[in-house]
């Protein structure tokens, strides 16, 4: 056999995906999305406070955001979900037994709203203080500027990036493993695994990329349209001039050079 | 690869280098794979390095994910696969295994206070595994809904924190675990693994699987397997039904006394 | 507009001091306006007129100084409350660029005024119809031309009927018919009481609209007094030489 | 026991500590960071690559760009490892034998392009059209535009989002461990969970988390120091009132409430 | 400064249209600047007047029409190349925010004209004198006045030595002593040989400053001629009704 088919069996073999496919449609996709979702929304309320904890000029929320930030960004993530998980396993026996999902949703909740807060943190603090003194000079109270004038202009700067971080935790999903899952429990990423172990074979694996490339391919280009729609007020058929080179946010209509 | 026969007579069994043996292994499974002192060692290992040695070669060790490490060795980025691989249907599809080399007890490990005595009392208990080895294949085998573990000491954690009522272990690590807990688990039953271990090749590089077979039928005549069994696993004895390499060579007796806690 | 004059009030700023770093800013600033009266604030560029706006209503906090309301000092005072009662056009406008010309006008009276929804609406709408941008409630301020903006950020103001003004250059990105607009608007504005500061380059805007006018020069006001006093017979010379400029 | 002592005893063992420290000094240090680093140098070039296609008029870059931005961030990064290991393996094997650490930082690299490309990509469409303007209005070309003005200030917005791909590059090194190390190319995160395995608690583990800290913290810090640097033009004595609540970056000197 | 007379040039606007979406915002723009003369450019607000000064630089493309320098159309040549013959000043000022003051004035030099570090610096500071902020050199444009950053904006185009220069709004926030100024600079441009069209709605300056004046309202010139004839004699009713307006 030639290297080339060798290659092409390892990642490509129909017959180990479609034998995986039933497992991973049915258990695998809705324990990701389960924990990705969850993970998501605790994630960005909990990366917004610190965000907002990081811009503060009281020393007593922003030195504790910056710790919060560097260990729970700087740990590896595998050992962030053992210590939560080991830690507070007894405690969560108590309330919710056995299951793994509740401390691996905190866990990756945790971890994901340290590197949220910094993306919204850049966001914001990219707006420019003009806007600030604008909506107070409004009336409106430092907190309420923030909320309906600085905020909203700050995170829709870093939606990309922050789509970044809601397809990392898509795929750190996968890591609530490290708690121990019996089978109905695992996500797309492990079932993919562990056909790879069982049969040698990584199609499984692959077969797990293309899931994952189904959930964020759409949620990209959800966010973007977004995006370009709060940019513009309304929906505007955005020029699509091969001859010109320059499509920034905001340009001015007309054609430009 | 080349085929000219200057390269045939240079490298006759197709390895990526010249008289280099490229395994891949994992490093964190004791005491069959795993790394200690910055040297590849473990009784599987341990023992493909004899067997190299007796074809002339040196082993390069290198560490993998096991979820890699077939399709890998498939792929010949390593000439061979060293890694306590059981021998099934679905790996068969994807390599070639050499003779099969070692068996394996299982040790059922459960917190101090368990009531759970044997192997039989697990069926609708929560029962740990680590993803991927044998005792996971027979617990899924059993219809047991096995908790899965990355790796041992996911395991153990799992039963300290009660989120487990069992643990299928390879005996001596069962053994090993529950000695250093402070009396917090217990070994409660043993069980002889049904298949073998055996070293994983390409397809069709049949050349080193057979000079392979015959080296390890030389180390297992030469008493190397024996000193390898009493070293790595002191106390276990070979079951009745087990024979390693092709089974036309006599085994040696091991240095040490047979224990009887392996009835 | 329909400010009860009763709610009008007088403001006093007495030597107040700024500084950026080394550079001292304003100096001893003070500025008396009557209620119901209108003072213009003119002089160099970067000689602190913006910063003295913003001092009033404490965007920035003097060094040293106070400002009062009505006799009573604003310095001790909740400064949302404040600029609820002090509105401002920024010389930039500082318009919200995410929101449309109608959204820019309503935030305010939706969550401080707490007006509706359609209250809201209707109350904007009026307010840009008085300045002629009825047709660009939907177009985002980027859309707009220089004096389309700052249009609207007169209009965002007032919307919010304060009791004290502080104009910006006001009219620096307007032609001359809608200076003439917000001239007519300020009259009416300041005979329904309300109290206002306008910082101006243009002379004749400054002679026809204010009842006191204040001349500032590096961080202090040199000389101040009625328009026909200052720009009739000015005393100091530094003033004259500044005024003889005037095309 | 109590669990909290056996928390303690899993993870804070120093005796284990102690035995896995010379060799992740040594062996697991050095090879992070050849990992890490010229992945981060290829992949925010690479990045910055997609970040100015994908905000092209011109469909042909843009459309690639999404396309690669999909797939790699899509991918798990397993899958993309192996792809690229076992896939260019012939090749590599040829120009630079059977060391995986070409191949890994190639493909670490790709998967950090495409995350960091739209961490740019958002920070340069924040940059306001006018500024675009200003710059071609002078004479510059559109790409000595993007140069000179609009990228630089777009890149700054944006500092911290790159720093947490610059963390998670520096934690993804782990991954070359899918390609097959020899002991001495092991880095951090591999000897800490090699330890764990024979010593059967997670201290080396934890020891690898506190490497990353040492990394990722300083690092964190030496950005944000340059950010507020290029924010302010020079060194200023940020001023640290704890009455007052706010900080916006460039926002007027003075107290301001 | 020092523009050789022999490199100046002619400019004229032909039948220029340009559209926003369904907003027609230059509806057949005329316009004729003799080489070396000042057009000013008067109309209401929103009429249309810094998208044209946009058009002629090719900041935006017209739909229609042409624009010449000498007669030899701009729209064919490299946009680049135009600009760097056609200087800009902003009504915004479009400054780079993350520049100092002097970097905002040599990164051009530097880069365009390319100049050395040493040359572009000292060019830079004549033209920071000429505007009166060799002391802000230093500073970020964020902690300038209005005022200021205007002149910076008039001093980074002027720096370039450009054959034609647009000025839109260029005195909108400047005293009258730097308005004087800014005069005294332009007619030595103008002297010069330098091409001007200044888009202002001070009409004291206009008539100061102007060979030439076109009045524009809602997308075309309506009327255009000497500032004598255009302030004194105006025929068209709506430039009588603008003009009427004047303080
Ligand atoms: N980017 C844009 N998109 C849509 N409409 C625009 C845009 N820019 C300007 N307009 C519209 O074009 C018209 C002319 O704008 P322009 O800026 O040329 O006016 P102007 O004559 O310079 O006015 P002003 O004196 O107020 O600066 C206005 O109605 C404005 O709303
Ligand atoms: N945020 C700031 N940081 C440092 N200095 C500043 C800041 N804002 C303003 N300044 C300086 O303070 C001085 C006064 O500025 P201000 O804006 O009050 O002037 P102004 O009188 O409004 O001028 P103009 O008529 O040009 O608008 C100027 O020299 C300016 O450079
Ligand atoms: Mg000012
Ligand atoms: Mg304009």
């Amino acid at each position: 056999m030639d290297p080339l088919s060798t290659l092409w069996e390892t990642f490509f073999d129909w017959d180990s995906m479609r034998e995986a496919l039933p497992e991973m449609l049915t258990v695998g996709l809705p324990n990701t999305l389960i924990l990705a979702v969850s993970a998501a929304l605790l994630g960005s309320v909990l990366g917004m406070l610190l965000a907002i904890a990081g811009i503060s000029r009281t020393r007593w929320l922003r030195w504790p955001a910056r710790v919060y930030t560097d260990i729970f960004r700087g740990l590896p993530a595998a050992a962030t979900i053992l210590l939560i998980g080991v830690g507070l396993a007894p405690l969560g026996m108590q309330v919710w037994g056995p299951d793994p999902y509740p401390l691996g949703i905190l866990a990756l909740s945790l971890i994901a709203a340290a590197y949220i807060g910094e993306i919204f943190r850049s966001g914001i603090q990219s707006v420019e203080a003009a806007q600030l003194e604008g909506a107070r000079a409004l009336g409106f109270s430092w907190g309420e500027a923030m909320r309906l004038v600085i905020v909203p202009q700050g995170i829709r700067r870093v939606l990309p990036a922050w789509v970044n971080q809601l397809i990392a935790l898509i795929k750190d999903s996968s890591l609530v493993y490290f708690l121990g899952l019996v089978a109905s429990q695992r996500e797309l990423f492990r079932i993919g695994q562990d056909y790879a172990a069982t049969t040698g074979n990584e199609s499984a694996l692959l077969l797990a990329g293309l899931f994952y490339l189904a959930l964020t391919v759409p949620l990209t280009h959800i966010v973007n349209w977004i995006d370009r729609r709060l940019r513009h007020g309304r929906p505007t058929t955005a020029p699509d001039d091969d001859d010109l080179d320059l499509a920034l946010p905001g340009a001015l209509g007309g054609s430009q050079r | 690869g080349g085929g000219t026969s200057s390269d045939q007579a240079a490298n006759p069994y197709g390895l990526l280098q010249p008289g280099v043996l490229r395994a891949g292994t994992l490093t964190d499974a004791p005491p069959n794979v795993y790394l200690k002192d910055g040297r590849f060692t473990g009784f599987d290992n341990d023992l493909l390095t004899a067997a190299a040695a007796k074809i002339g070669l040196r082993v390069e060790f290198v560490g993998t994910d096991f979820s890699a490490l077939l399709s890998q060795v498939n792929n010949r980025k390593f000439d061979v696969g060293s890694s306590s691989i059981t021998i099934t249907e679905a790996r068969r599809k994807t390599v070639d295994f050499g003779n099969g080399y070692d068996f394996g007890y299982f040790g059922l490990d459960v917190p101090a206070g368990s009531s759970i005595t044997s192997f039989d009392q697990l069926t609708g208990k929560r029962v740990v595994v680590v993803q991927g080895t044998v005792q996971d294949d027979y617990a899924t085998g059993k219809q047991l809904n096995p908790v899965r573990v990355p790796d041992y000491n996911g395991a153990i954690n799992q039963l300290k924190a009660g989120t487990a009522d069992a643990w299928i272990a390879p005996a001596e690590i069962g053994d090993a675990s529950a000695a250093d807990s402070n009396g917090k688990i217990k070994v409660a039953d043993r069980l002889l693994s049904p298949a073998p271990t055996a070293y994983a090749f390409a397809k069709g590089n049949d050349a080193l699987r057979e000079a392979l077979n015959k080296a390890l039928d030389e180390v297992i005549a030469d008493g190397t397997w024996s000193r390898l069994q009493a070293q790595y696993y002191p106390g276990r004895p070979v079951p009745a039904g087990f024979t390693p390499g092709s089974g036309t060579v006599a085994i040696p007796a091991a240095p040490t006394a047979s224990a009887s806690a392996y009835s | 507009m329909s400010i009860d004059t009763t709610t009008s009030v007088s403001l006093s700023v007495r030597d107040v001091h700024l500084a950026f770093g080394p550079n001292r800013v304003l100096r001893g600033v003070d500025l008396e306006v009557a209620r119901g009266r209108t003072a213009c604030v003119i002089g160099p560029s970067g000689s602190g007129k913006s910063t003295l706006l913003r001092t009033i209503n404490r965007l920035i906090e003097p060094d040293r100084g106070d400002v009062l309301l009505d006799g009573r000092s604003v310095l001790r005072d909740d400064p949302d409350a404040l600029r609820q009662r002090v509105g401002m056009v920024f010389q930039q406008f500082n318009l919200f660029p995410h929101m449309s010309v109608l959204r820019n006008i309503t935030l305010a009276l939706r969550r401080i005024r707490r007006l509706s929804e359609d209250e809201a609406v209707a109350v904007a709408r009026t307010q840009l119809e008085l300045v002629g941008l009825a047709a660009k409630a939907d177009a985002r301020p980027a859309h707009l031309s220089g004096g389309q903006q700052q249009r609207v950020a007169i209009a965002r103001a007032l919307a919010l009927q304060p009791q004290v003004m502080l104009f910006d250059e006001a009219t620096s990105a307007l032609d001359p018919e809608l200076v003439k607009g917000v001239l007519a608007l300020m009259a009416e504005l300041s005979a329904g009481g309300m109290t206002m500061v306008v910082v101006t380059h243009e002379m004749g805007f400054a002679r026809e609209v204010a009842d006191s006018v204040a001349f500032m020069d590096r961080g202090v006001v040199l000389e101040a007094g009625e328009p026909a006093a200052i720009f009739e017979r000015a005393e100091h010379p530094r003033l004259r030489r500044f005024l003889s400029q005037v095309l």
